[in-house]
């Protein structure tokens, strides 16, 4: 069994709404020193499989055809082989 | 500067040299970039305005028509409405979520910049069949986009209409529309007034965001910039809520003479466009522009589509006052420019002069075209289609069963609840009626609103499509309860340099706008979206028209649901021999073809005018029009609505089963009536001159449905069945 | 009897509340900015719905680090009545006025349509017009009304009566076929131990008007203004 | 300058509903193997900070106060040092 860690950003040059009102409350909040946020989302996905090699695949094709929105977003992964 | 970079950037030889007329000299690349956005056909209407103006504009309650950021129409105690329809149909192929809320974002901005209050949004969508997973992420991402957007904003989604049809597998439509109210004398012109006032941007920031828009490949942007720039946008509806809120502050308090979006041409369309219909002058500085991004070129930061951008124009002095307000609100507010006298649009870079070229060359020279047109040659075909060579299905209930679910006609809660349809708390009708109704507060009135359109229609007979549109809309405003009184409408076209598109397109408005005029519903705002096509072609002809009625009395609000055990039902107008272009055929038959139905706009306006004068004197409890899936489609609407049965017995005359249940005859409505007061219905369609007759009564927990010459029953359906096909079906196919 | 309605950036139901509160009842309402810090002089706070700082983050999150909110608590703790509707009920969990915290529907949609609301306690501000498990039709509309809270908390809710409403079919039966987010329990309103604040996802705002499809909200209004007059 | 890597995720025995339909939609593409799909967030903060251990601080304290809730959340962090 592997956990596979995916990590889904949105690209450098997207505007992120979320990350912005995050970072303004933070200011309020008196973390000035904050100087950006960017907000993405984090997936734990626990996978069936022999070997890294293979699994990895299948989580890259994953990612590109449902986790991320290639439109906008970016991603990338790490795979832990974990008992079962 | 290069050769042939005007080509690069979309524009004609012919436009070229016009521009180095007007110039005196050679452009530079910023000014021919300039050119090239605002003589795009986006932003010039440079192949459609000859034809757009055929449409009636003019009428009694008009304040102002097409050419402003939206419409205006004056409903009396001194307000006005407000309204306009935006086409976001090609960012939301690419990006269904942000496509469309970024369309919505557009739309309520038009609104805003008229200093009006938005309270209502409606959309019109099209989609591919349901059975593509492509089209279910597209159908599911925009109506969620939509969703989030204008959930967002507080501004209730009312209404709108959903078609799934192949023709739109490649090109999706996502058409919304908002209406605002205002009082009348808060109304603000996108003019820039005053010489030496100060102009500012107000609201996000800007960034490297469409700016792709007219021009392409180029030396001045290097490629790393070119990698910068997002192909999608994405939409911050909580920034929009600031701008909202902190612009009508500063129409209210007084400060501003003229407020202007940004939308399409971004900085460049703003402030031309503010400056030419002032026939003034401005003179702005880029290097004030606050930004996104490090290491903007003035082309980039001049043609910026970022969203959530206002253009302000206070009176001078006001300055601080403006400021303030947009502080309070957590948003920038920030001086680029003021107005001068000269026309003269002159943008710098700190002293340094960028680009100078007269504001009305930009919006008002760009050369008007009349594309080449041609009758297509599949039309003669359609219209000698005979149905009668069809077999006829024997279980009519299987039909009715089958055409209930169909999602083109199946409800649309799937989608409407998903939005938020209430806040604001005025809708007194909500979605899932014939048209939505939104009561105005501080008064005794309401507005009545729906979107209507039939691209199969207008395919098959562009120009009864085109009439269609427009009284199917008002005849649902008008089933409300609502005397129409203005219209707005969305274009959807393919690439109009095809002589039969063009062909179409003309003839869609000719249509719409004799229907326009017999209907005394001026067309007060718009929007053109060509070159809707993909491998497998062009769309249908799509003209979407949104129609508002007003209410002049709450007590006249009506909605489709039958009412009352006992209370009779009548049908206004009669039901013809036509089973072209219907769902009925399309469902049954697979069939996308035959005559559409004829509209015959004197007995149109005389139905609508029956129906009113019947809400108004209190005769109709309940109205409904016959529109797609014809009678029997309309007749279990109204028990689904209303939780209730009928007993219906129809006349068959000449007709044919087919086209006496599903046929869909223009200017019908079903009408139900206090059962006390049958001669007081039939007297009163007399007087009007519309042939009506009694088909049932309310009643039950079925829809039956006889038919002279048959002894049994052709229709028996309880409404559990009925309603769970017709409630159910988007839902079961989208889980 | 004075109301006051605080605005938060992104509020959007703050103009609906105060149309109820005066032209339905005929009370005084104000709007209290969320820069304010104080809100000295009123007999109910009301926190409306809305996408407060657009619900960025998480739904309520940002808001209850208003400056206002500190006043908003000092006068719950001191008895003070505190109405959250909807987003409103967000920013109070967040703020840990009330237990519990709100997960995004279990549809993953946002949902705007009408409930039927079972009262669980009539003994409370909020509904001391209303009779033991009577049901009320009021809408909801929101992404993220799927209540939850750990085990033992939602027992001791349960026991002292901390939980209001339920949603319920059309007469009273609170089965999952009527819960529209997959709240725990079905629950669509809690109060905190004193009973004072009231936390609810559904609008009762929204149907306080007969042209409005119904008049069920107003009753908690009428409760407020009632239970205010009794005690004085 | 620091940029902190904040990873919140719904505690365990928090149903996550979107982690569930994400593993519904992948075992409908046929990505039988995976076992189970949570989803949670994933923050980038770029921090102004003399040492590791007072930004260190300072996220902790903005993860616990606003950037999770901790009736329903858990977080955990990464510093990394970055070149300014
Ligand atoms: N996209 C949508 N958004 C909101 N409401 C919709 C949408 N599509 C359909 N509806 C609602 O469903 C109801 C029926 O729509 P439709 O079948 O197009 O009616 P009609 O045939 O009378 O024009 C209308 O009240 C309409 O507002
Ligand atoms: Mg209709």
């Amino acid at each position: 069994m592997f956990l596979a860690k995916i990590y889904v950003t949105l690209k450098e040059e997207v505007l992120d709404p979320q990350g912005n009102a995050v970072g303004k409350a933070l200011h309020a909040m008196n973390y000035k020193e904050v100087q950006s946020v960017r907000i993405g989302k984090y997936m734990e996905l626990y996978i069936e499989g022999e070997d890294a090699e293979t699994v990895g695949k299948r989580v890259d094709e994953m990612c590109s055809r449902l986790l991320a929105n290639p439109v906008i977003e970016q991603y990338s992964y790490e795979l832990v082989e974990v008992e079962t | 500067m290069k050769s042939e970079t005007w080509k690069e950037m979309g524009l004609r030889k012919n436009e070229y040299e016009l521009i180095k007329k007007i110039l005196g000299r050679e452009p530079n690349y910023l000014e021919l970039g300039m050119f090239a956005v605002m003589w795009s056909e986006h932003c010039s209407y440079k192949n459609s305005k000859k034809a757009l103006k055929m449409f009636p504009t003019k009428g009694e309650r008009v304040i102002c028509g097409p050419g402003e950021n939206a419409g205006a129409v004056d409903i009396g105690n001194g307000k006005a409405v407000v309204f306009k329809v935006e086409s976001h149909n090609h960012p939301s192929a690419i990006e269904p979520f942000q496509g469309a809320a970024t369309g919505v974002g557009g739309i309520i901005r038009d609104i805003l910049c008229m200093g009006a209050r938005p309270i209502a949004l409606l959309n019109s969508l099209r989609f591919g069949r349901l059975d593509s997973p492509r089209v279910r992420y597209l159908f599911n991402g925009v109506v969620s986009g939509i969703a989030w957007y204008g959930n967002c904003m507080g501004i209730p989604t009312v209404g709108g209409e959903v078609y799934f049809n192949k023709s739109y597998e490649g090109n999706p439509l996502v058409n919304a529309m908002c209406i605002g109210i205002l009082n009348r004398d808060d109304l603000t012109r996108g003019k820039a007034e005053g010489v030496g006032n100060p102009v500012m941007l107000v609201g996000a920031r800007t960034g490297r965001d469409g700016i792709h828009g007219a021009t392409f490949a180029s030396e001045e942007l290097s490629s790393e910039s070119e990698s910068k720039r997002p192909s999608v946008q994405v939409g911050d509806p909580f920034m929009e809520k600031l701008l909202l809120e902190a612009c009508l502050e500063v129409t209210r308090a007084g400060y501003i003479v003229g407020m202007q979006d940004l939308g399409a041409a971004g900085i460049t369309g703003a402030t031309s466009e503010t400056a030419s219909r002032a026939g003034l002058g401005m003179e702005i500085d880029v290097n004030r522009v606050p930004l996104r991004e490090k290491g903007m070129t003035p082309y980039e930061i001049m043609l910026s589509e970022s969203q959530e951008r206002m253009l302000v124009i206070p009176q001078k002095g006001k300055e601080k006052e403006v400021e303030k307000v947009f502080k309070k609100w957590d948003l920038e507010a920030v001086v680029i420019g003021y107005v001068t006298s000269d026309g003269i649009l002159r943008v710098k870079n700190g002293s340094k002069v960028e680009a100078e070229i007269p504001a009305r060359a930009l919006t008002e020279m760009c050369p008007v075209y009349s594309p080449e047109k041609k009758e297509p040659s599949y039309l003669k075909e359609a219209e000698s289609f005979d149905w009668r060579k069809l077999p006829i299905p024997e279980d009519m209930n299987k039909v009715l069963i089958d055409l209930l679910s169909s999602p083109s006609i199946a409800s649309k809660e799937w989608v409407y609840r998903q939005y938020d349809h209430m806040v604001r708390i005025n809708t007194a009708v909500r979605p899932g009626s014939d048209a939505a109704v939104l009561r105005i507060k501080g008064t005794n009135k309401a507005i009545a609103a729906s979107m209507d359109g039939n691209g199969k229609y207008c395919y098959l007979d562009p120009r009864m499509g085109g009439s269609i549109a427009v009284a199917e809309a008002a005849r649902n405003v008008v089933c409300a309860g609502a005397r129409p009184i203005a219209l707005t409408d969305c274009l959807n076209f393919g690439n109009p340099e095809k002589p039969e598109i063009y062909w179409q397109f003309e003839q869609v408005i000719k249509g719409m706008s004799e229907a326009a005029e017999a209907l005394g519903t001026p067309v007060i705002s718009g929007n053109v979206s060509f070159y809707n096509e993909s491998e497998r072609g062009a769309i249908y002809p799509t003209p979407i028209v949104g129609m508002v009625g007003l209410i002049e009395d709450i007590s006249h609000i009506r909605s489709q649901g039958f009412k009352e055990e006992g209370d009779l039902i009548f049908l206004l107008g009669k039901t013809e021999p036509e089973l072209g272009a219907s769902m009925y055929l399309e469902v049954v038959h697979g069939l996308e073809t035959g005559r559409v139905p004829v509209l015959d706009l004197k007995k149109e306006k005389a139905v609508q005018d029956l129906c009113l004068e019947a809400i108004r004197t209190n005769l109709i409890k309940s109205a409904h029009d016959c529109s797609e899936g014809g009678l029997a489609v309309a007749l279990a609407e109204s028990c689904i609505s209303g939780n209730i049965g009928a007993d219906i017995n129809l006349v068959k005359e000449n007709l044919e089963l087919p086209e006496l249940l599903f046929g869909e005859t223009q200017s019908r409505i079903i009408v139900t009536v206090d059962k006390n007061k049958k001669e007081d219905m039939l007297s009163l369609a007399e007087k009007f001159g519309v042939p009506t007759s009694l088909i049932g009564e309310v009643g039950g927990r079925e829809l039956k449905i006889k038919v002279s010459e048959f002894s049994d029953e052709i229709i028996n359906l309880s409404i559990a069945k009925m309603e769970k096909a017709w409630r159910g079906a988007i839902e079961c196919l989208m889980l | 009897m004075k109301f006051g309605i605080v605005v938060f950036p992104g509020s959007n139901c703050d103009a609906d509340v105060k149309h109820v509160v005066e032209r339905v009842l005929g009370f005084k309402a104000d709007y209290l900015w969320h820069k304010d810090k104080s809100v000295k002089g009123y007999d109910c706070i009301i926190l409306p719905g809305g996408f407060s700082y657009g619900d960025y983050l998480r739904e309520g999150a940002i808001a209850r680090f208003s400056p206002i909110m500190e006043a908003v608590t000092d006068y719950a703790l001191k008895g003070g009545l505190v109405l959250g509707i909807c987003n409103g009920f967000q920013i109070l969990l967040e703020a840990g006025l009330l237990s519990g915290a709100m997960r995004k529907n279990d549809s993953l949609q946002f949902r705007c349509h009408d409930t039927y609301l079972r009262v669980e306690n009539e003994k409370t501000p909020y509904t001391c017009l209303c009779s033991p498990g009577e049901v009320l039709k009021i809408p909801i509309a929101h992404a993220a009304g799927n209540y939850y809270v750990d085990e033992n908390t939602l027992k001791e809710l349960e026991e002292s009566g901390q939980v209001i409403f339920r949603y319920c079919g059309p007469t009273g039966e609170v089965t999952p076929q009527y819960n529209p987010n997959g709240s725990l329990n079905n629950i669509a309103g809690i109060t905190n131990r004193d009973g004072n604040i009231l936390g609810m996802m559904p609008h009762p705002e929204r149907c306080a008007e007969e042209i409005m499809s119904g008049v069920d909200g107003r009753k908690i209004f009428e409760s407020i203004v009632f239970w205010l007059k009794e005690r004085c």
